[in-house]
């Protein structure tokens, strides 16, 4: 991971239905930082994050990655991108290794680590080999959490990553952010819970608005 | 029958009727050796899951 | 790259499908079901069956590629892989290609297959068998691409299932009376070539548009 | 007598008792099909009006027989093991469905081999052809169903409602096709007719017909002792078995 | 109580299928599709036509039932009211019921409506039309409810699409031979009544024990 | 709300596939308690809660309510209980209104209280008429929860409440169960996040095993 990178929203005008969820909305993350977003239910923070990985649009203003436009980086900024949303993006016939497999495949890049690897650090290893389908939420959710291992991406977006995590769950991921953060990585993530990330500076933006 | 001949020949039919024979037997065969292979292979991964342990 | 990608993808794609081998066979079954379904309400007069026997096989066929399609992106988008697919550094384009292709690969090649056979049953003769099949080649991928697009549009509307039917089915019926009338004519002893020719120029051109139209449509989707 | 069946039922006790009987129900298939298959290709005469070509009904009818009265055993087993919760008959119905299913494909094979000679074509849309198809799909349905699940004991409890509603609708088909044929009369007349069966054809046959159905007996024990094993692989005795 | 249970359950499916009511076109466009297909390959001579009539609306209006039972309990068992349709009170085997009523009268009855629109398009005769038009109301709830069972058992797999009419065409063929052969009857002047009231008889026998097993079908789906 | 009432589980095996879940489990809640199941990822918290709601049997034992195995009680049992799962049970396609009406339609009885009140209870009164495929998770959750609010049952099983909720949706949260309990409730709920019920008892059933 070499070069400076960030993320940069410039006056974001955020619109749903009726409902102005951002107004004017301006930050920004370089290498080694971590946002996280903050609100009430409904404030917007799974919009924004959706924003934020251009899979759509903003009403007005715009996101860049090393100040170019997201339009623009296209595939150089998926390249540094890795998304986790509120659902896991497992095939439930799939096992976790071959859920894994098609993903570095599509990853455009070999992955970091074996795959294998990454679920025992997720403390799924001995799931590796059922079908996601049946296994529970949580294990799920660590599956999922897999692939932030796996890729090389240097920004992390993660809407609600604790979901269905247990404690020790939660304070695996910490670690995690916390080691990616190290290596010169971005976090931005939104959770409801607190997530103790230790002496790391985590920058707050905070949605206004109401449930 | 009277001739091994007329037994082959099946008195013109032999295409119709030995396939039918092979096609059943190849079915009968195949139901009756399947289980077996089954049972042994579940029976050595239960003992090898056994051991394991 | 883009060589061990397609490989991945397509590899990732047949182990779904093999996964659920079971079903695999099912879109088959589908079809000779639904062609054994005409002798039952219709006259089982082989004379007759054989005339009507194109139709019923087109017939048969569409519906056997299209009543697994509307699910094709669906269970993409409800389990999010679909974000990750459109998030992802390969074009989308070839991804969505891949889709449709492995799943006309799984549905579409074994119903071609059987075909002769339901003909068969249908009394449909030898001769214009050759007709039939290449007719089924060249139409059900074309049927299974826009089925893809419109799957792909209507992924993400929860009232989707006005658009599908009206996207697809004007699309589509020229491909079927293509189809259908180049096996009615070999069935007469006519030149075949025409509908056939202009079967594969459908083939062409949805295959080089289609996939450009299925990433966009998935892109829109997810945007809302 | 009913202890002996409590006792049967109990899947570790029938796990043994099928090691036992098996065997020797299967030198008894062998047996009857050598003395069947004698009788029926060697030594009953040619008919008088299909000639050699007759000789597939010692094939024909057995498995012809034996796909129908599966299916009613296969689906009385399965809604045994619905209904009083009984594990063993569900695994029967799951050892008894594959083997139903062979029956039909060689009633449907071996009829549609000997439909070339006698009608000059090998398919019809006849009455009998076609609910023996429809039972060949309803074997498969029941087979896809009850493997579908992750969880074998629900794959066995929505595959008996499958089959239950099959069995329902079995007699409705029958009579729906017969009638709808009779109505519809194709091209087919029934050749051989039973009245006229001569002995030395005639014992052959049943002799044949006895053989499918302890094969039949024979194989289910041998599937459903395959079916326990997979079914009890936690439980302790599979454990001490081993 | 019961009553007012009814009612509302009644009210909230009819309510959604409004929502939604894109996807009850697509049984109609199907129907409208295979009708119009099969006369494809044929000459359209009005008399042959009119002796398919009743085989090809009949298989029509069977097909058009199925392509939409799939998700028929499908976006219940995704989104948990499955569990709370269990879970209530209220005998799961009256839920299911009316659920496939409704279902019948969104998609059923709009293809019986079309009936005699599609049959003059297949020059069927007039005078027969009755037959035909009784014989589809009391054959497609038949279809409607054996799907149900189908549907019932197969929600909880996940991708069940293919399964389904595997499981449920066998058992729809009654149905088809008697509605397909009323209306050939009626065509030919003949007296009816014997495969109606079979029809009828038939429907009786599906009202009665198909909510049970679809009820089964639901809890069972739901213990995995 | 009159009558002792207490569900008791006896002596539960429960397996999923191979795994050996619940080993002899045996407890029992009764009218004003709180139980908190509580376990790691895979753990087996969800699989008991249907088992209790009565979705699907264990391997051996049995569930009573009042004394009366599940099966039996039947209609009665099902009259008291009030089930949250994983997911939600909201059509996207109507809006809280609709959903609710119709669920409480399902009931069996008449709602204990108006709809608009219990939206309003939850917060989320002014999304009553939008559909519910629009609202952000936290918005559905509460949507969810006020089935609580309209059912007259005593049993409350719970299968992670705090999921998507934010922090003063979890103080609802903790709120409504110290009141049903108060009026004789039962709640049997699981959750890793901790749920502070102040003063009030929770009895916790830790289920064993590993993610
Ligand atoms: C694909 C073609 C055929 C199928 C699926 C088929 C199916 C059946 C079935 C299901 C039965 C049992 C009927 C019952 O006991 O009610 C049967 C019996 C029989 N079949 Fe076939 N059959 C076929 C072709 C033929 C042909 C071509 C012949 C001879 C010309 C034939 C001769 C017989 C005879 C003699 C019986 C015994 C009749 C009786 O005991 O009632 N079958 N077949
Ligand atoms: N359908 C299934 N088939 C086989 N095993 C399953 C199935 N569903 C769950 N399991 C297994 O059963 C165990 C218990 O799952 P369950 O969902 O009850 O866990 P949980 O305690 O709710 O976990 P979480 O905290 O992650 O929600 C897990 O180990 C899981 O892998
Ligand atoms: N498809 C949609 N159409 C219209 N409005 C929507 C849509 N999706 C979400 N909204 C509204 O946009 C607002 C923001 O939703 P969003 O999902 O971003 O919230 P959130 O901050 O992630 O909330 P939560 O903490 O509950 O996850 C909400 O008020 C919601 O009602
Ligand atoms: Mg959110
Ligand atoms: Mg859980």
């Amino acid at each position: 991971m070499t070069g400076v990178c960030a993320l940069s929203c410039e006056s974001l005008d955020v619109w749903r239905g009726d409902r102005h969820l951002c107004h004017n909305l301006s930050f920004r993350a370089a290498a080694g930082q971590a946002v996280r977003l903050h609100g009430a239910n409904g404030a917007g923070k799974t919009t924004l994050i959706r924003i934020l990985a251009g899979l759509s649009p903003p009403e007005s203003g715009r996101v860049c990655w090393n100040g170019q436009p997201l339009a623009k980086a296209g595939e150089v900024y998926r390249r540094e991108l890795a998304f986790l949303g509120h659902s896991n993006g497992l095939k439930p016939n799939l096992t976790p290794t071959e859920n894994l497999t098609a993903y570095s495949s599509m990853m455009g890049a070999s992955p970091v680590m074996p795959i294998r690897d990454a679920l025992a650090r997720l403390g799924v290893a001995e799931l590796a080999h059922r079908a996601c389908g049946s296994m529970s939420m949580g294990q799920q959710r660590r599956t999922a959490l897999a692939r932030l291992l796996l890729s090389p991406a240097r920004l992390w977006l993660l809407d609600e990553p604790l979901t269905s995590l247990d404690v020790s769950g939660v304070a695996l991921l910490a670690d995690l952010i916390k080691s990616h953060l190290g290596r010169g990585g971005l976090v931005i993530f939104a959770t409801h819970q607190p997530l103790d990330l230790g002496s790391q500076r985590v920058d707050t933006v905070t949605l206004g608005g109401t449930a | 029958m009277k001739s091994w001949h007329e037994f082959f020949t099946m008195g013109g039919y032999a295409v119709y009727v030995w396939p039918a024979y092979a096609i059943a037997a190849a079915v009968l065969i195949v139901n009756a050796w399947l289980p077996g292979r089954k049972l042994r292979r579940l029976l050595n991964d239960l003992k090898r899951r056994s051991q394991e342990q | 790259m883009m060589d061990g990608v397609f490989g991945a993808l397509v590899r990732r794609d047949l182990q779904l499908a093999y996964r659920r081998r079971g079903e695999m066979v099912t879109p088959l079954m589908f079809f000779i079901m639904v062609t054994a379904l005409f002798p039952l309400g219709l006259n089982p007069d082989p004379a007759l069956l054989r005339t009507l026997a194109p139709g019923v096989i087109w017939v048969a066929a569409l519906l056997a590629g299209v009543v697994g399609l509307e699910s094709l992106f669906k269970s993409d988008y409800e389990d999010g892989s679909l974000e990750l697919m459109v998030l992802s550094p390969v074009p989308l384009e070839l991804i969505a290609l891949i889709r449709v292709l492995t799943h006309w690969l799984i549905t579409g090649l074994p119903v071609v297959i059987l075909a002769p056979l339901m003909g068969m049953l249908l009394a449909f003769p030898a001769s214009a068998m050759g007709t039939l099949l290449t007719g089924l080649l060249l139409g059900t991928p074309v049927l299974s691409l826009l089925g893809a697009v419109g799957a792909a549009l209507t992924v993400g509307l929860r009232r989707s299932g006005m658009l599908l039917p009206l996207l697809i089915l004007p699309l589509a019926v020229p491909v079927l009376i293509f189809g259908a009338r180049s096996a009615a004519m070999a069935l007469a002893g006519d030149d075949v070539s025409g509908p056939l020719y202009l079967l594969g120029a459908i083939l062409a051109l949805t295959l080089t548009l289609a996939p450009f139209a299925i990433a966009g449509g998935l892109r829109v989707s997810l945007e809302n | 007598m009913f202890t002996w069946f409590h006792k049967l039922a109990s899947p570790p006790y029938f796990y043994k008792f099928a090691q036992y009987v098996a065997p020797w129900t299967g030198w008894i298939t062998l047996l009857l099909l050598a003395i069947g298959l004698y009788g029926g290709l060697w030594v009953a005469p040619p008919d008088y009006q299909q000639g050699d070509g007759f000789r597939i009904i010692y094939i024909h009818v057995p498995s012809a027989w034996m796909s129908m009265s599966g299916y009613a055993f296969m689906a009385i087993a399965a809604g045994i093991g619905l209904i009083w919760r009984m594990k063993l008959a569900s695994a029967v119905a799951a050892a008894a469905a594959p083997l139903g299913a062979s029956f039909a494909f060689l009633a449907l094979v071996t009829g549609s081999l000997w439909g070339k000679p006698m009608w000059g074509t090998y398919w019809v849309w006849d009455a009998r052809l076609t609910s023996e198809l429809i039972l060949l799909f309803l074997y498969f349905g029941f087979m896809a169903l009850n493997q579908a699940f992750s969880e074998q004991r629900t794959g066995d409890r929505a595959s008996a409602i499958l089959a239950l509603v099959g069995l329902v609708n079995l007699p409705i088909i029958h009579y729906s096709v017969d009638w709808w044929n009779t109505l519809h009369q194709g091209p087919t007349v029934f050749v051989g007719t039973h009245s006229d069966i001569s002995t030395s054809m005639l014992i052959p046959l049943l002799v044949m017909i006895a053989a499918f159905m302890l094969y039949f007996a024979t194989f289910v024990m041998r599937r459903l002792q395959v079916e326990i094993l997979r079914r009890e692989r936690n439980t302790a005795w599979i454990k001490e078995l081993i």
